[in-house]
């Protein structure tokens, strides 16, 4: 839902897990798209994340694990529909690759901080990598893209609404199998690391280009965790501000178990209360062994 | 259908185990919901010490087989700062608070009781002799007499329910509950986490022969959830035989008929904690599920 | 490839734990295929103990969540008829023997020890310390003092390897490794089994509220497998670090990753026990693979 | 296969369990008739059984069970292809239930000590009560029901066959749907605890009329405990030779773990290696609390 005046950062989440019912599950290159819905589930701001659990055969994989639910962006959330891009890590992502439609789904959420509205006049970047391109989709959404949305012209309310902020995509994938995944954001510019589409190199030089270009920017980023350090030193050298999207490996998702910490200036965050979302100027580095995949 | 524990009277017999659950942290995620829907009929705060401190270096997390591996390394806000910031929200709670301390002395141990006994928000008082994830030298909860010693030169500053959460990591578990009895406890809990470890997968499954290299921040950590649940049980059993003063049981439980199965070998109450990470209302369910099946708890 | 362990050459580094196989009866299931596929580096027989034990009541066996209890008490022809009857079948096997015995006094212990020092079919004594299912008063094991004590009271009665097999139920298992080592033992086995218990379920899930009902003959048990590797590769660890004697790691070793990981924090040989019941020859494969994907083991 | 000749009482396994073919999953009343492609496995000896997992998601189901394999006695072996009655009972074999035909089963087997061939003379007399019913179907096939079978037209051997002993099958269950098992034998005389089919009552009543009218029987039987146990003391009585196919839980199937005990006036006896089939003469009575379903 295109909404042109960002909402808060944080909604609440009910609380107790909800048993939902997945509605799709779309191949995209070498991700999937988890379509489930959520009719009395509140919209997320974008950002934030829930944590996901098989009704079925959660316990059951390799090693019987998985056995705590597992954390995923919102990537969308459409008419009471909440989308998420998976990637096949292990053994809880690849129980929730399998599911199909019909299929239960437990979810806890919204959950987390998400992005902060961008300071009135700045340049919009976001920058992904990988599957962290996940809440970069919905923050477009929110955003609004900067292009005319077919949903927009039916519009007749004739309040004016605010101009959509101007916004630069840069997205970087390993592959062209995974440069697939681009095509759930509009207007991206590429990288890959095989040069297969767009730039060869890292997401993080196209950046680095933008920023050399015009400092007057606001950066969204989500991604591996070297990536956001980049993009973090970048930012820090320019004073351009930041946000980043954290991941870290967790058991609850809702502050319970302080197990998903990284170190800021001022002490540990628990990225699931804290975060994800954070402002890059609270770190003094991007914490790399946090537990997450990558 | 209340029960009575230590003189405070609780809706039902369920309870979260100390760390296990932020209720300040929850009110951030879920709002005002968690003090309507609020899961346990007491909540426990998360092991407070005299000085902050910061826990363990990230990872603090891997999961096991039907189990978790924690390495949290009782991170806090130290007692000062958790009386000025966090009482005020936890008296907002709308079930008796149970504050659970730790000390590496008997000297410090007396002043956490001493302030907990000052403040009328705090019901009882959990004294954690057992988190195997600290390196105080010795658990003094794992050595019966060095326990009773403890407890006796400390007792009097508490004019409140003092509850001693056993550890488990010991040779005779029901030595330690009755020396904790001598000692002037009014209560046990049993089953902290089980001492254990976790390496750090090299290049996805493989795991290389070289010197293994710890997967958690802290080194090693304790294990929690349904897998240690057997060993829970044989340890509550075990206790509540041989001690006249209440029992919580905790350790793996996941459902109705777990909670009932610790109830069932003499506990008092019960406590669940991983299992609300897996689903944060699970406490309410297993406590309504007590009720409907089997009428009112004193029963037990 | 071969491996060397108290001066014994192993043909490799998996051996069996102590009563999770029992040769002789896989003869009658297997014939002389048992022989020829013999999947262990070494065998480990069932704990002998002086005199003939029944074992447990049944029901002996209950499943865990990954994981077995089992109660089954130890149950042994004793020494004499083990010796007449099992060992001219044991010498058959194409493995080093090594016989696993337990007593309940330095007395008896030294009696065990004799018989075996004067058997040329025994390469190596394991000795039991640490059963949990037994009523032996205070476990020996879980005692470093009483540990050393009784080490150094019989050691001078075998002239062959020494293994302790050490229990995991007591508060610093690198203390008692340590005494193992100091009264004298050539290397020191663990985990055994975790103290755990089940209930008798009532009408299929139910479980009713009264006086809870021990499933086991013997009341309590010990959990073995999947769930306690965590545990094991703690207490392994902790255990390899503090000691200089060789060290058999064991406890929910399903395949060659878990045992890479027993070796990579400082075992010499893996020992493997539950698994075998899943899949009798899974030692064979783990030595496979241990060996295919990175060498020698002197590597380790 | 019919043998006019039972076979030795023990076959031997292979060394290391068989990965087998599921090729049906048959309906048969309130049971379950699986079928597996064993072309490599051993004919197994009447009474002996094998310990059975599901290739995919054991250790899945509720509670994270079954950990352990399950034992089945073989209710007959066919050209290669070992079939087992099925009764879901728990985890275990409601797995077990759910395979069809392709999927993975692993098989160790076959194990223990089947049923002895009677004493010249003596009439068979083979009792089974519930799912106990799958042993005696094998023995029957190996001794010969007493009917021509239409595979015997074809031999063209001349030598001489024994005559297959006289039989009478007596088998019990506990409703109709249950009764329908009673189509893996013969000549079936049935009972039934609500009377729908049958004599209504316990079949160790009819058994009971069976010895009344003439003793000189051996008696086949496996069932409940309790069922066994009054076959037990009938038999006892009137000196009739009786063999018990036992039931215990099992962790093994292959005598190490030593959980599978049941009392003999010799001691503990294992069920996995010293049984399943045991001479009732070695039994002071039947242990019902030995960790089996029943
Ligand atoms: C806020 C947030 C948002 C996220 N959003 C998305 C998203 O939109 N899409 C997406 O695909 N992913 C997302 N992730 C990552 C996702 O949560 C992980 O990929 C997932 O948890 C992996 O689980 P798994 O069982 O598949 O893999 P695991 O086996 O759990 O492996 C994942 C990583 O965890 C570590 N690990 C391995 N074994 C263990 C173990 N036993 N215990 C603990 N750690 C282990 C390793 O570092 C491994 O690489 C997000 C994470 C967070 C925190
Ligand atoms: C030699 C032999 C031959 C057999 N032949 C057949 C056959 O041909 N067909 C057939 O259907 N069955 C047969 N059985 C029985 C079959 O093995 C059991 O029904 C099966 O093991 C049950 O497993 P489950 O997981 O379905 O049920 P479980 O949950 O294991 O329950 C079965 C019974 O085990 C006990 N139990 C419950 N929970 C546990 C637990 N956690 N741990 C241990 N015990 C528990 C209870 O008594 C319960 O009723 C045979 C058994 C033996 C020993
Ligand atoms: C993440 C985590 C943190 C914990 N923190 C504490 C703590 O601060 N103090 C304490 O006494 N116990 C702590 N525990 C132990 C639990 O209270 C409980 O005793 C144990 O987890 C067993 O119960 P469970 O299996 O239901 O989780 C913690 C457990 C976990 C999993
Ligand atoms: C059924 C069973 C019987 C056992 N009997 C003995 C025994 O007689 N003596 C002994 O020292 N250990 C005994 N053990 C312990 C094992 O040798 C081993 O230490 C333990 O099971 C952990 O290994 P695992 O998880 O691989 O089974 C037994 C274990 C099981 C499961
Ligand atoms: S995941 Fe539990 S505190 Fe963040
Ligand atoms: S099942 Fe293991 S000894 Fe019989």
């Amino acid at each position: 839902m295109t909404t042109d005046v960002p909402g808060p950062a944080r909604v609440l989440a009910p609380f107790g897990r909800r048993l939902l019912t997945v509605t799709a599950n779309e191949t995209l290159g070498a991700y999937r798209v988890l379509k489930a819905a959520d009719p009395s589930g509140p919209e997320p701001a974008a950002g934030q994340f829930a944590m996901l659990a098989a009704a079925e055969r959660w316990g059951a994989g390799e090693d019987e694990r998985p056995y705590v639910p597992r954390a995923f962006s919102y990537a969308r959330f459409k008419d009471g529909e909440a989308h998420f891009l998976l990637e096949d890590v292990g053994p809880g992502t690849r129980r929730l690759c399998e599911l199909g439609e019909g299929d239960g789904l437990w979810l806890l959420g919204p959950l987390g901080q998400g992005f902060a509205a961008p300071e009135q006049g700045r340049r919009v970047l976001l920058v992904g990598g990988g599957v962290g391109i996940a809440p970069l989709a919905i923050w477009q959404d929110e955003l609004g893209a900067g292009e005319p949305h077919s949903d927009d012209a039916s519009r007749t309310d004739d309040e004016p609404h605010p101009e959509p902020p101007r916004m630069k995509v840069l997205l970087g994938f390993r592959d062209s199998a995974h440069v697939e995944g681009a095509a759930l954001l509009e207007n991206a510019v590429l990288a890959s690391d095989d040069g297969s589409v767009g730039h060869r190199g890292r997401v993080t030089e196209l950046l680095c280009d933008e920023l050399d270009r015009d400092t007057h920017a606001t950066v969204y980023a989500c991604g591996p965790p070297r990536m956001l350090e980049a993009v973090r030193a970048l930012c820090a050298e320019r004073d351009v501000p930041a946000q980043l999207a954290l991941e870290a490996g967790m058991a609850c998702g809702f502050g319970a178990c302080y197990g998903c910490v990284v170190p800021s200036r001022s002490g540990y965050l628990r990225v699931c209360v804290d975060g994800p979302v954070i402002d890059a100027a609270e770190l003094e580095h991007v914490e790399t062994h946090a537990g997450s995949p990558r | 259908m209340s029960v009575e524990f230590c003189g405070i009277e609780l809706a039902h017999p369920v309870i979260n185990g100390s760390g296990t659950f932020d209720a300040i942290a929850a009110r951030r995620a879920f709002g005002n919901a968690i003090d309507e829907e609020f899961p346990f009929a007491a909540f426990v705060s998360k092991t407070i010490t005299l000085a902050p401190r910061a826990g363990n270096p990230p990872p603090r997390l891997w999961e096991a087989q039907a189990g978790l591996i924690n390495s949290i390394g009782l991170p806090n806000k130290g007692l000062e700062r958790y009386i000025a910031e966090d009482l005020p929200e936890l008296a907002r709670l709308p079930v008796p608070l149970i504050t659970n301390v730790m000390g590496s002395t008997a000297e410090e141990i007396a002043s956490l009781l001493q302030a907990c006994d000052a403040r009328p928000e705090i019901a009882a008082v959990e004294l954690n002799v057992s988190c195997p994830n600290v390196q105080t030298g010795l658990d003094i909860g794992a050595d019966p007499l060095a326990l009773e010693r403890v407890l006796r030169a400390v007792r009097a500053e508490l004019h409140k329910p003092l509850i001693v959460k056993l550890t488990p990591n010991c040779a005779d578990v029901s030595a330690c509950a009755l020396a904790a009895q001598k000692g002037g406890a009014d209560a046990v809990s049993l089953i902290n986490t089980l001492r254990a470890t976790a390496l750090t997968p090299a290049d996805g499954h493989k795991q290389t022969l070289g010197p293994a290299d710890p997967w958690l921040g802290g080194g090693s950590g304790g294990l929690s959830g349904a897998a240690i649940r057997p060993v829970a049980l044989a340890q509550v059993a075990a206790v509540a035989k041989r001690i006249a003063i209440p029992v919580v049981g905790m350790g793996g439980i996941q459902n109705a008929l777990h909670a009932r199965q610790f109830l069932g070998v003499g506990a008092r109450l019960v406590a669940v904690g991983t299992e609300s990470f897996r689903n944060p209302s699970i406490a309410t369910r297993i406590a309504t599920e007590l009720d409907c099946v089997h009428g009112p708890h004193s029963l037990v």
